[in-house]
């Protein structure tokens, strides 16, 4: 009680000065501020209970009290203690900085005021929290220790027990189907050897409510139309370690379908709507199909703008005859309009690169195809890791809608210098700067300095995505190689290309280009007739514009051919090269894609002009297929032909394709299938035809979008048909006979194994352990041996 | 892995000095693992035969003397409650929500009936009905002849409720059933109809594990009077005709009591035994050597009380000082339900399907029917 | 040639709507009617143009039809219906549904 | 928690107040931000530690934590509405959410950072004019005005940048409406005649000659003689700028 509205006579006081008592942390200032009475004002309990409300509201004060001393207001308040220290113990689930960063939103943080209600309610957060983690029998205690200065010591300790796992989930009633087949789809589970990783033997009420309907929808997809779950019970053991889960049904009888119907406001021609109706009169009632019907209903509906139309299946059960007719009845609601497309979450990307890739218009009907397809073409730009979009209505309109999207910047690039390491080219020290998203406008800018062991490379792209409004994309790049080896496993062979290139991808579908591009190439190659490789001699000296030098040689006036195994064989020569190809893509993202198809077809062929003449041809295919709940399976098919013209005698040495190694046959050194040349190192051939199929494992969420478990198994090899002369390995007594590399199936290496994925800052690291199955060891009387490798290891691109 | 270890452990065993002599008479092995999904099987003993069941639908009827098998059948239905004897008939339920009578004398097949709903209560066996309950707070009374249902009760079940269900029990002519929303009723055996309905265990806190309020454990008639316990509520004694409650202490227990003139002797769901005066619930002992071992309701054999523990241990406590006489390890298996004592033997059932047949006998006594 | 998306613009007007719009009316049972006009003018405040515009690929023409109400205070006071560029069938824009390929 | 130094620094609150200036000074804003810290917990209604409040906001924002110095300021301004500094409280709520300043990169290529989607642009906004509104005297309002104007033209921008893209893909309502959004809420922007012209280019392009006239001759009475480049052409027009 009040004493002052005791005294007060009735009509109250007239406050003559306000004096308060007991401020520690808050200024008086404060108080006056929020203290609705002041000097000269009636005081009648009224205003009184009104005044302690107001201050008990501003939080900062443990107990406030009012005495009248004359025509003085004296207010007594004691201050809520400011806590010193705030420690958690015993927590194991929950890490400990979630757990600060939580509670310091609530105030419990070292230097906020103490509030015992909060700590209270912490009490019961925690709790709930370990119950959702199914640990039911945790005790969460917290003490507060009084420490002199009006603070406080907090100390919550908190003792987990053991965590409650399903024992049983027993369906009574189920005479139709056996437990085993009800329970597959359940995300509940009894504890099993995955449930470690899964943790699916954890009960959650959500989870259970889940399998509820997974049930529900077993039964009603094939004819049980009045399928009932009669009740669940939840019963948990009194130690609260194991959890039983009681399913009651009440089948029901399986039921035809007589008669379907359209019926209510169709905006867009009945023929059109019928067509998409995937149950007809005869068939056995089923959910599915009758939700895949509305769905395709309302997608059709989507295309017109009515994207919230709304499409009901009536059913009218008939008991006796076990039959139903169903009536769709169609609601296609108001046409919505998007106001304003907004892009949320990033602040490195120009808004035109999101804009540009939009299909769904400001001022435009919303069409949910159209959002989707926005959605996926974000998705798919390469420094994106994920999107989300949501139409939030405008309020005060019903026909407006907001399209917002929330996205969240992946691994726009690297800029690196340092040290790279790859399998044929061992320590490579590079400096590369690569950026798919160059001051935030979406031009892919890659800059690469490079002096390998083996390759001295510098080399600078650019491609603009959208050069014009429509997407065209235009590739400009330039660079100069100097090699020595090409791959480190072949012989000397230095060649010195510089090349200035562009090129343009027109779209002609939403999913599909054509590309046109040109490129110039002015290459000198050079061979030791002692170092070099038959073979590569053969090519220096007869294609090009061939030079032949002497190494040693002492007197000038004696022609080089005097010396032959000294004699350095040299060819320059230029190259225009007309690039055209078709690409069609349709997966759903470019990096750890999940879905889609990506087939890209590329001819190029030599202008006049050029010294060295051939055409190339090559064609891969990526392709991504759901088999079974979570897994996928990957197909990435690559083939590609190539064959010189004119009086070239065969592809130039650094256009031949090589093939093993963690990008084509794993369990194979890197470059090392294909043709060999007469020191029995890898030549490389004209014919190539790879194929990796991969079985991706389901991985747990956090890690979905940066790492890739799979099993795989590869197929392929790189063979010749060029009129080279390649031999084998010089037999016991040092001749070496001649090889032939064509096609052949049997020559096709493959292996099998596991490969791991991980898409970290500096790229994408990619591990595989691959098992050789048809490897020939060793060299045979005929041919080289392959030379196999079990772990294999790259840092690549990611894109 | 699971690396977390219990909030507060059982307690260890301590070796003790045995008071109390006890002999294994015979022992028979069923089949059915049913181990932690403490299902409510447990021999029954009518007229010198002990009858018994198995989680795999093994049921057998062994001569009590000597164990020697009359007859046994298998069910191929995954058995959890009963078997109850009576009118010559054996009736089990299981968890798939059927009901199986067996004929006593040969175990032929009389009737079987699927009432939907899992059976985790002993069904009762009363004049020519027999009556089930299930998990989902069903009570049915079945005909015995050919099971059809003469009538049913309905009860509300919380979302939460705790594992097992109290088995319904007769009184005259009315059946007295806890249930699990903490709530004792009486029913007419002959038409079903509720004749009184008390609230002996009001749910109270603010989780759903603090507003656990079932009464899972046998209820016990004494004349007039009924006395019944429930998990996190109170131990309370009702009037049978009207179910007005005549005193009510707080206590804790799923697994139950049993009860001479005296006493009656509780498990309580820490696994201490508590020892209260039958008149007004004073409490006269209690034995917490043997705290959180998943503890047995007591069975009165002799002048000791015997309860089974979660690691297969059997101990005899003194039943006027609660103090431990004796104690005997069988297969190791979880002991789930409450031993059975008759003429002199006791026989108690592990969740693996052993069943045995023990007699103890006091230091003293020993002495004076060693002859046997 | 280069593939371009479909442009469309603006209010899908119904006939059966449009010509239900009578002097008198009040704005909230224009917009009851119509919907949201698209384009309303920041200066032009007595004026609702409700636009259709649909530009398909990169060579079509444009249908283009545009229906302003005007209003004095909050009465429509006159109604004016025109329709630009190529008129295809009037009646086809019902049954135009586009598809966003 | 907090800083294990300040468990060292044992003695009063003007010590733990020293030290915490002295880290704030020379930048070394991670152990300023813990002796503050220690200074709230162990001394929290010495008067040192209420200055300590406000400069713990400051070494928030230096950490590039704005939630915490946004949190921080929030508190300040509940628990002393009427204190003569307050005002540095919305003022550092401000800055907090004001746009960040281009990385060495974007200086080096000039980046116009206004082409990026604003995230806290409006909030920042709001804090600045609450400050303005509230302390119109205090030494901090002339530097917020500023930075509202900055903020004001900086949306305005973007908005007519989206104009620009819609106007150049032919979705001529589209570019209307953002012209429209610009000249109802950022009036007095720079960019409003260039709003103007999209908005008349965009009603001549749906065949409204009349709006389009109407247009016009707003921009003609507000803009007659500025001619629109002075205001920076929105997109990239010189054929070397590949960014």
């Amino acid at each position: 009680a009040w004493p002052v509205a005791a005294t007060a006579q009735s009509s109250g006081f007239t406050v003559g000065d306000i004096r308060i008592e007991g401020l520690q942390r808050i200024s008086e200032g404060t108080v006056y501020n929020y203290l609705p009475v002041n000097i000269g004002d009636q005081l009648d309990p009224r205003r009184v209970a009104e005044s302690m409300r107001a201050l008990y509201a501003t939080g900062f004060f443990r107990d406030v009290e009012m005495r009248r001393d004359g025509g003085t207001l004296v207010i007594a308040v004691v201050e809520r203690p400011s806590i010193e220290s705030f420690e958690i113990k015993g927590n194991k689930d929950i890490k400990t900085e979630d757990l600060q960063r939580s509670l310091r939103n609530v105030g419990l943080a070292t230097g906020k005021t103490f509030d015992q209600s909060v700590l209270d309610e912490v009490k019961q957060y925690l709790t709930d929290q370990y119950f959702s983690r199914g640990k039911y029998a945790v005790r969460v205690d917290a003490k507060v220790e009084e420490v002199p200065g009006n603070k406080v010591k907090i100390a919550i300790d908190i003792n987990e027990g053991k965590r409650a796992r399903i024992r049983q989930i027993n369906i009574a009633g189920n005479t139709a189907f056996p437990d085993e087949d009800l329970q597959e789809g359940f995300e509940l589970k009894t504890p099993n050897w995955l449930s470690w990783y899964r943790q699916d033997d954890r009960y959650a009420r959500e989870a259970l409510s889940g399998d509820l309907e997974k049930l529900r929808s077993y039964y009603m997809d094939r004819g049980y139309a009045n399928f009932a779950v009669t009740s669940t019970q939840v019963a948990i053991a009194p130690e609260k370690d194991d959890i039983f889960v009681t399913v009651n049904v009440n089948e029901g009888d399986v039921f035809k379908v007589s008669e379907v119907k359209l019926a209510g406001n169709m905006v867009i021609p009945e023929s059109e709507l019928r067509r998409l109706i995937l149950i007809q009169p005869g068939d056995t009632y089923s959910r599915k199909f009758i939700t895949a019907t509305t769905e395709a209903m309302k997608l059709r509906l989507g295309f017109d703008g009515y994207a919230f139309a709304t499409i009901d299946p009536v059913p009218q059960a008939n008991n006796e005859t076990k039959e139903i007719s169903l009536t769709f009845v169609v609601d296609p609601k108001n046409r919505v309009y998007v106001r304003r497309v907004n892009f949320n979450g990033t602040t490195g990307v120009n808004d035109e690169v999101f804009r540009r890739e939009m299909r769904q218009l400001e001022g435009a009907y919303l069409s949910n195809t159209a959002v989707e397809r926005s959605k996926q073409r974000i998705q798919r730009l390469p420094f994106i890791e994920k999107v989300e979009v949501e139409n939030t209505p405008v309020p005060g309109a019903a026909d407006l809608v907001d399209v917002d999207f929330e996205i969240k910047e992946g691994l726009p690039g690297q800029f690196g210098g340092g040290v790279g390491y790859s399998e044929s080219q061992s320590v490579i020290l590079n400096g590369s700067f690569t950026h798919s998203n160059f001051m935030g406008t979406g031009n892919r800018v890659q800059a690469e300095i490079n002096s390998g062991k083996y390759a001295k490379s510098y080399s600078f792209s650019h491609t603009d995505p959208y050069t014009t409004i429509d997407g065209v994309r235009r590739t400009v790049s330039l660079g100069y190689r100097d090699v020595t080896q090409f791959t480190s496993a072949t012989s000397d062979f230095d060649t010195t290309t510089a090349t200035l290139g562009i090129g343009y991808d027109y779209p002609i579908t939403e999913y599909q280009y054509l590309s046109f591009g040109l490129s110039a190439q002015q290459a000198e190659l050079a061979t030791t007739s002692l170092g070099s490789a038959a073979e590569a001699n053969d090519w220096v000296q007869n294609n090009g514009n061939p030079r032949t030098e002497c190494l040693s040689q002492t007197d000038l006036t004696v022609p080089c051919s005097e010396y032959p195994n000294y004699s350095l064989f040299r060819s320059k020569f230029r190259t225009f090269e007309l690039n055209t190809g078709w690409s069609f893509d349709s997966r759903n993202r470019t990096i750890f894609a999940t879905s889609g198809t990506r087939q890209r077809l590329s001819l190029s062929y030599t202008l006049p002009g050029s010294e060295v003449e051939f055409w190339t041809v090559s064609y891969d295919l990526l392709k991504f297929i759901p088999i079974w709940r979570d897994f996928k399976l990957m197909f990435n098919i690559e083939a590609a032909y190539g064959e010189p013209l004119g009086d070239t005698t065969g592809l130039p040495p650094y256009r031949q394709y090589f093939a093993g190694g963690p990008d084509s046959v794993r369990g194979f050194r890197e470059s090392r299938l294909g043709p060999k040349d007469s020191f029995g190192r890898p030549y490389g051939g004209n014919i190539k035809t790879v194929a990796q199929t991969e079985l991706l494992l389901p991985m747990p969420e956090k890690w979905r979008n940066s790492a890739r478990f799979s099993l795989f198994y590869d197929i392929g090899n790189v063979f010749s048909n060029q009129d080279i002369n390649f031999v084998g390995p010089p037999d016991v007594n040092g001749v070496q006979h001649p090889v032939d590399y064509k096609f052949s199936y049997d020559e096709l290496r493959q292996s099998a194994g596991v490969a791991v994925q991980w898409l970290a800052p500096l790229g994408v690291f990619r591990f595989s352990y691959a098992i050789p199955l048809n490897d020939e060891r060793g060299d045979t009387a005929t041919r080289y041996g392959d030379e196999t490798e079990g772990f294999q290891f790259s840092i690549g691109q990611a894109f | 892995c699971d690396k977390d270890k219990d909030v507060d452990p059982p307690a260890e065993l301590v070796d003790i000095v045995a008071k109390r002599n006890v002999q294994e008479i015979w022992s028979l092995g069923l089949g059915g693992d049913s181990e932690n999904l403490r299902l409510a099987l447990r021999p029954t003993v009518v007229e010198g035969t002990v009858y018994a069941a198995s989680h795999d639908g093994e049921v057998v009827a062994v001569n009590a003397e000597n164990g020697r098998r009359v007859w046994g059948v298998k069910t191929k239905l995954s058995l959890a409650a009963g078997p109850a004897v009576g009118s010559g008939v054996v009736v089990m339920g299981s968890s798939d929500g059927d009901v199986i009578a067996l004929d006593a004398s040969n175990g032929q097949q009389r009737w079987r009936k699927a009432i939907n709903s899992e059976v985790l209560a002993s069904p009762l066996v009363a004049s020519d009905l027999v009556i089930i309950r299930t998990v989902d707070g069903h009570l049915e009374g079945l005909s015995l002849t050919d099971g059809a249902t003469r009538w049913a009760v309905d009860e509300q079940v919380p979302r939460l409720t705790l594992r097992g269900t109290a088995p319904p029990v007769l009184a005259g002519d009315r059946i007295i059933a806890g249930f699990d929303n903490g709530r004792v009723i009486a029913v007419d055996v002959r038409n079903g109809d509720v004749l009184w309905d008390t609230i002996v265990n009001a749910p109270h806190g603010r989780t759903e594990l603090e507003r656990l309020s079932d009464i899972d454990s046998s209820v016990h008639v004494s004349g007039d009077d009924i006395f019944v316990v429930g998990f996190q509520g109170r131990v309370a004694m009702l009037a049978l005709d009207s179910g007005q409650i005549w005193w009510a202490r707080d206590a804790s227990s799923y697994r139950g009591f049993s009860m001479d003139d005296e006493n009656i002797y509780l498990t309580n769901s820490d696994s201490v035994v508590v020892a209260m005066r039958r008149a007004d619930g004073a409490v006269q002992w209690e034995q917490s050597a043997l705290r959180r071992r998943g503890l047995t309701a007591p069975t009165i054999d002799g002048d000791s009380l015997l309860v089974g523990d979660f690691e297969g241990y059997l101990h005899w406590l003194d039943k006027s000082s609660g103090e431990i006489v004796a104690r005997r390890k069988t297969d190791g298996e979880r002991i789930t339900n409450a031993a059975i004592a008759q003429d002199g033997r006791t026989f108690v059932q592990t969740d693996s399907g052993k069943v045995i047949a023990l007699r103890s006998t006091s230091r003293e006594e020993r002495t004076a029917d060693s002859g046997q | 040639c280069v593939h371009r998306i479909d442009i469309q613009q603006g209010n899908f007007l119904e006939p059966k709507d449009v010509d239900r719009v009578a002097v008198g009316m009040t704005r909230v049972q224009v917009r009851a009617l119509l919907g949201t006009p698209m384009v309303a003018d920041p200066f032009e405040t007595q004026r609702w143009d409700y636009i259709y515009y649909l530009k398909r690929g990169r060579l079509a023409d444009p249908i283009h039809r545009q229906f302003t109400v005007y209003f004095e205070e909050d009465k429509v006071v006159r109604v004016d219906r025109s329709d630009k560029a190529s008129e295809k069938d009037g009646a086809a824009t019902a049954q135009t549904a586009e598809k966003a390929s | 928690c907090g800083g294990n130094k300040a468990k060292e620094i044992i003695g009063s609150a003007d010590k733990l107040y020293e030290a915490a200036r002295k880290a704030s000074d020379n930048g070394n804003y991670r152990d300023a931000i813990a002796y503050y810290e220690a200074l709230e917990a162990r001394f929290p209604f010495s008067n040192p530690a209420k200055q300590g409040q406000l400069d713990l906001m400051y070494a928030y924002y230096r950490n590039a934590e704005p939630e915490s110095a946004i949190d921080q300021a929030d508190q300040f301004i509940r628990e002393n509405p009427a204190h003569p500094r307050v005002d540095y409280a919305y003022y550092i709520k401000g800055l907090a959410q004001f746009e960040r300043n281009p990385n060495f990169m974007e200086r080096w290529f000039n980046a116009d950072l206004s082409m990026r989607p604003p995230i806290d642009a409006r909030k920042s906004f709001q804090a600045f004019q609450t400050l303005v509104e509230r302390y119109p005297n205090s030494e901090y309002a002339p530097d917020s005005r500023q930075r509202m104007i900055f903020l004001r033209n900086r949306l305005a921008a973007y908005e007519v940048y989206v104009a620009d893209y819609y106007l150049k893909r032919g979705a001529y309502v589209g570019a209307i409406n953002r012209s429209k959004y610009t000249i109802e809420n950022y009036d007095g922007a720079p960019q409003m005649q260039h709003a103007l012209m999209i908005m008349s280019e965009s009603y001549k392009r749906l065949g409204m000659a009349d709006l389009a006239a109407e247009t016009d001759k707003v921009i003609q009475t507000n803009y007659a003689g500025v001619s629109p480049d002075s205001v920076g052409k929105v997109g990239k027009e010189k054929w070397w700028k590949f960014w």
